[in-house]
């Protein structure tokens, strides 16, 4: 108990990075419509492809006769970059497929404004 | 220095990670907000490549596996985004998904053996007290999240391309609890006394959890999938989390929570759209395995109509409403739907499309599919719209789409998709349903609107359908 | 271990705030969030008596000093909140904001007296580099940011309650530039070479400071005070998240940022609510002064009505919509109104208010002063479900309201509240209009709807009028 | 430029916190209705009170021979406070108007949702 609340304190702001982001995240994609739920998830799933780093982290350390970090270390920079690369082209591709649609909606709510 | 400039680096990425996905919340600026979330990823990457230094200031190295990874993911990613077909989209993101998984479970993996090896040759005092634990959990949890995240999302992609079918027995959700427990027990036993000759067993934690992750998945319909994706996309999130606290990254850190939480209510909304629970959902006893079929055919009379009658109903209408579904999909028949509404166009008939936020079985769907075949988009109405303009319309014709024109939703409170916002189909003249048969969809609950007076079935697979429909139409 | 748990009751208080300020903003939660939040702060404030200890493991002493002043500070405060008007209320928030900003310039002013001692006992190895920068800039911050606040927050209040009046000359805002321009000198001054004979020079921030708020705030019109302590809002918000970097209290800094920028928006939103810019309110040319009010009265021809005509229209009207706005605050007449209500209804009258979101001078104004008159609430109607009543409408109201029933918002580009949604009386078959003149209102422009054929004048003040009106419906 | 750049680096986890503090703060009351400005504002009012805790602070540090900071710290308390309490309690007080309005609103959308 004792432990845990000093881990708590010690680790205190990143505690508070945390339930940030946590209120963050929801707030942010509070109101989302419903056809932009693809999208949406697929962006986010680019987004976590931020994991790359600490695969390059990994691959850069790597002591040069560390074959088994070497391997491993690469084939994660690869599944890394597959995830950030494909999640933002297909998110990308996918919205183009809106695209008419959110300018037809601008010309409508213009139209309704005036 | 270049660590300073590193952190804004950082900063300047986590920054665009909250704007890009706020942004991708509004279609106006949806396309934007991925734009910018790629551009700080990049920032943060490049970064990383450049300015990286450990504790002991030193540089990466091995700058040629680094970029040769980077390389071949690139290409492989951009070829694979762009090649796949629309209707593809929710595998496509699954698989990604689980790369991602891999790759946080992987880091795990790594960072476990350098610390074994740091314990090997220098003994416990590398990493005492605290710091050890929290180090120890963190890795536990990036492996075992990493694991289940990336099994879950191949079974996922497997199942929407039709590699795997569902598989149910009984017993598995036991199963599955048994070995969540054998994981978490595990990884509590290994968190304090580690020594030489239990780190082995560490191993287990990501091979159980593999098994973990199918288990998980594969009881669950089919369907569904695009809720489970989303879900296991929430997880990768987190595992990404742990990465950044292992290297004690905030960019990491902050992108992972981001996703984990965002990603958590993105899949509370999506069952929502759909009016069921993610508990529903999860223990998957409803969709898929269309258990409830058998009761079907039992609801009264109906009537056919033929396709000649159906064009000439068409043909001579003011304004027809096309009401898309999942049939239309699967039957790949969006070109041929656009063609028919070009030709009643000609003839001086109203067309449009009534579009249901859940119809198909991923959200967006219809959209996506009708904007492939050219459709413009002041011909699809949303719901509310829709509902609106069935009051004047003569024909509806429904292309294989059942739970979302059900008025079960509305009227029977016993129903499982009760309180469900529908498509008043029958606010309309006339409702022609294209189907095959008179199975039931998704739910897997019969409709009553089949049974109307006004409606009349039309069956056969939506694409030849419409083609006899088209021909017919060309004739009058 | 106190000191474990202090962090803990830190983290629910930060939490208890975000959570206090998203259900503020919204109607159904309101009132929770504003008590959960108060129970969060209460937990932040006894952790910090009870279990706080300063850098050397000290607990803090004085104990009776501090109950004392909380006691007395409690007292006075509940005192005052409970006894203040309704109408009287953003007086109080400014002052109580006051409070707060020459709480944080307190602080910052004995933790410079510490400084400076430290100095003249240890020398400059008490605080080096980087930290000394960080923690003069921040005793700094919080003394100006403070002082403005207070000093801002005085004059606001005093202006509501009518002890200053608006002062405007030449060279006003040229002299607010050079008194900002001599403090941001000032502190760039102290910054780095800190000696024993510059300390004094200190306190000119300040005092300096306090100079800046008061002419701030003078040259803007009494009826923009709302926006102003709005804006003061979010800067007291600030200071206090300069105490918190300056004591490393999360709590303090969180707290402090989240009001900061949640009153920055705020203050927007609220200008956007009036279709006006931030900077027109800072600058103050229009509002307050009328400046434009000379060009009244030259509109055209426009008919009185008497009191019993009034009268007898109403009381044999259906339906009587009552358009509430500045002048029947100032009058201090809802009673009356609500007396009049309830005598039409008796006679068999429906009516109803149109509430506009910015009618009177304070966000709310309208729905604050009828809910004290005890109008029920389903009585009011919000702009765009009393814009659709008006048509069915036979008598309109307006009493003491002019920008916010301006046809020209609608109609005339080249006016100021051009873009404002406003109450479309003129949809009514009659509109009677209550004021003491023909001169304008808040923004200070002519209302065509005066000289409109429906429209009649009925002169004076508004309880006066209305107390007339009710003898002679009574007399009916 | 550098002293900025590292005094950046020192402090990231304050920077994050703030920074993802502002965000939290815009997104958490992006659409409030209008009528709610007032109460709002008062509400954010009492939260910035959580200065007194530092007053507090500065109170329980003092000498008891620093009459200055004593009495200094003393006003603190008070003000500080005076912010908390008062601005809690109007607050408290404006919502209870919109009270029966809450509930006729409930009423209401229970009603268009059956
Ligand atoms: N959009 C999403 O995000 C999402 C995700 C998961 C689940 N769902 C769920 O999916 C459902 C969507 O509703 P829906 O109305 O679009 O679909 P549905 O209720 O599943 O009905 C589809 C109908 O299409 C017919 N069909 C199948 N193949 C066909 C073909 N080749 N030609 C013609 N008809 C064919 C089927 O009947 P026959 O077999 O008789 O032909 C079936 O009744 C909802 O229950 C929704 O909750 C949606
Ligand atoms: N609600 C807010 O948050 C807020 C804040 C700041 C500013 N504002 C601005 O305030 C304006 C509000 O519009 P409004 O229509 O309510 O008020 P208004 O446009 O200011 O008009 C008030 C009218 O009431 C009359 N009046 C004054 N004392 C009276 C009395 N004792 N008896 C009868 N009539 C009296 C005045 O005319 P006579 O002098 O001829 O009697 C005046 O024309 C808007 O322009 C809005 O932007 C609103």
């Amino acid at each position: 108990m004792n432990e845990v609340l000093s881990w708590i304190s010690v680790h205190e702001q990143y505690i508070y990075i945390v339930v940030l982001m946590i209120f963050l995240g929801i707030e942010v994609i509070g109101r989302v419509p419903s056809v932009l739920h693809t999208p949406l998830m697929s962006g986010a799933n680019a987004i976590h492809g931020v994991v790359i780093i600490g695969a390059i982290i990994v691959m850069g350390k790597a002591e040069s006769d560390n074959y088994i970090a070497l391997i491993l270390g690469f084939l994660a920079v690869i599944l890394g970059t597959l995830n950030v690369v494909g999640g933002f082209v297909v998110t990308d591709r996918m919205l183009e497929m809106f695209k008419s649609k959110n300018k037809a909606q601008k010309a409508n709510s213009r139209k309704l404004s005036n | 220095m270049e660590l300073n400039i590193l952190t804004i680096c950082y900063l300047i990425g986590s920054v665009t990670f909250i704007l890009g996905l706020k942004m991708l919340s509004n279609p106006a600026t949806a396309r934007r907000g991925n734009l910018i979330a790629a551009t700080g990823m990049t920032i943060a990457i490049l970064g990383t490549i450049f300015l990286y230094k450990d504790d002991e200031g030193k540089s990466l190295h091995n700058y040629g596996w680094i970029f040769g990874g980077i390389v071949i993911g690139g290409i492989v990613g951009v070829l694979a985004a762009k090649k796949v077909k629309m209707t593809a989209m929710p595998e496509m993101v699954s698989l990604f998904n689980g790369m991602g998984g891999a790759c946080a479970a992987l880091i795990s993996i790594v960072e476990f053996n350098h610390l074994t090896e740091n314990f090997a040759t220098n003994g416990w005092q590398v990493l005492t007290g605290e710091n050890l634990f929290s180090h120890l959990l963190t890795i536990y949890a990036g492996a075992f999240i990493g694991c289940v995240s990336f099994a879950g999302s191949i079974i996922a992609w497997g199942k929407l391309n039709g590699s795997f079918k569902d598989l149910t027995f009984k017993g598995q959700h036991i199963l599955n609890l048994i070995v969540f427990f054998l994981i978490i027990c595990l990884i509590i036993l290994l968190l304090t006394p580690l020594f030489a000759d239990n780190y082995n067993f560490f191993y287990l934690i990501p091979l159980l959890s593999l098994v973990y992750g199918v288990l998980f998945v594969l009881p669950i319909g089919g369907a569904d999938m695009p809720v489970v994706i989303s879900l296991l996309n929430s997880f990768t999130g987190v595992a990404a989390a742990c990465g950044g606290f292992l290297y004690n990254n905030q960019v990491m850190l902050t992108g992972g929570i981001l996703v984990g939480a965002a990603g958590t209510l993105l899949t509370i909304l999506m069952c929502k759209a759909m009016n069921r629970s993610l508990g529903n959902v999860l223990i998957g006893n409803f969709g898929g395995g269309n258990s409830a079929a058998a009761q079907g055919g039992s609801g009264g009379q109906y009537k056919e109509i033929s396709v000649s009658d159906a064009a000439v109903a068409m043909g001579y209408a003011r304004k027809v409403m096309i009401v898309p579904g999942y049939g239309l999909a699967v039957a790949q028949a969006q070109h041929a739907c656009h063609e028919l509404e070009k030709l009643l166009e000609e003839k001086d008939v109203e067309v449009k499309y009534a579009i249901h936020p859940v119809a198909g079985r991923m959200p967006g769907h219809m959209n996506v599919l009708l904007a492939e075949a050219d459709v413009s988009y002041d011909k699809l109405l949303e719901m509310e719209q829709a509902n609106d303009d069935f009051k004047t319309t003569d024909v509806v014709l429904v292309l294989g789409a059942n739970d979302v024109v059900n008025p079960a939703a509305k009227n029977d409170p016993s129903s499982p998709i009760y309180g469900m916002p529908i498509l008043e189909v029958e606010d309309a003249k006339l409702v022609i349903i294209n189907k095959r048969s008179m199975k039931p969809g998704y739910a897997g609950i019969e409709n009553q609107l089949f049974f109307q007076p006004k409606t009349s079935m039309l069956f056969g697979d939506a694409k030849s359908v419409l083609q006899q429909l088209i021909s017919e139409v060309k004739n009058l």
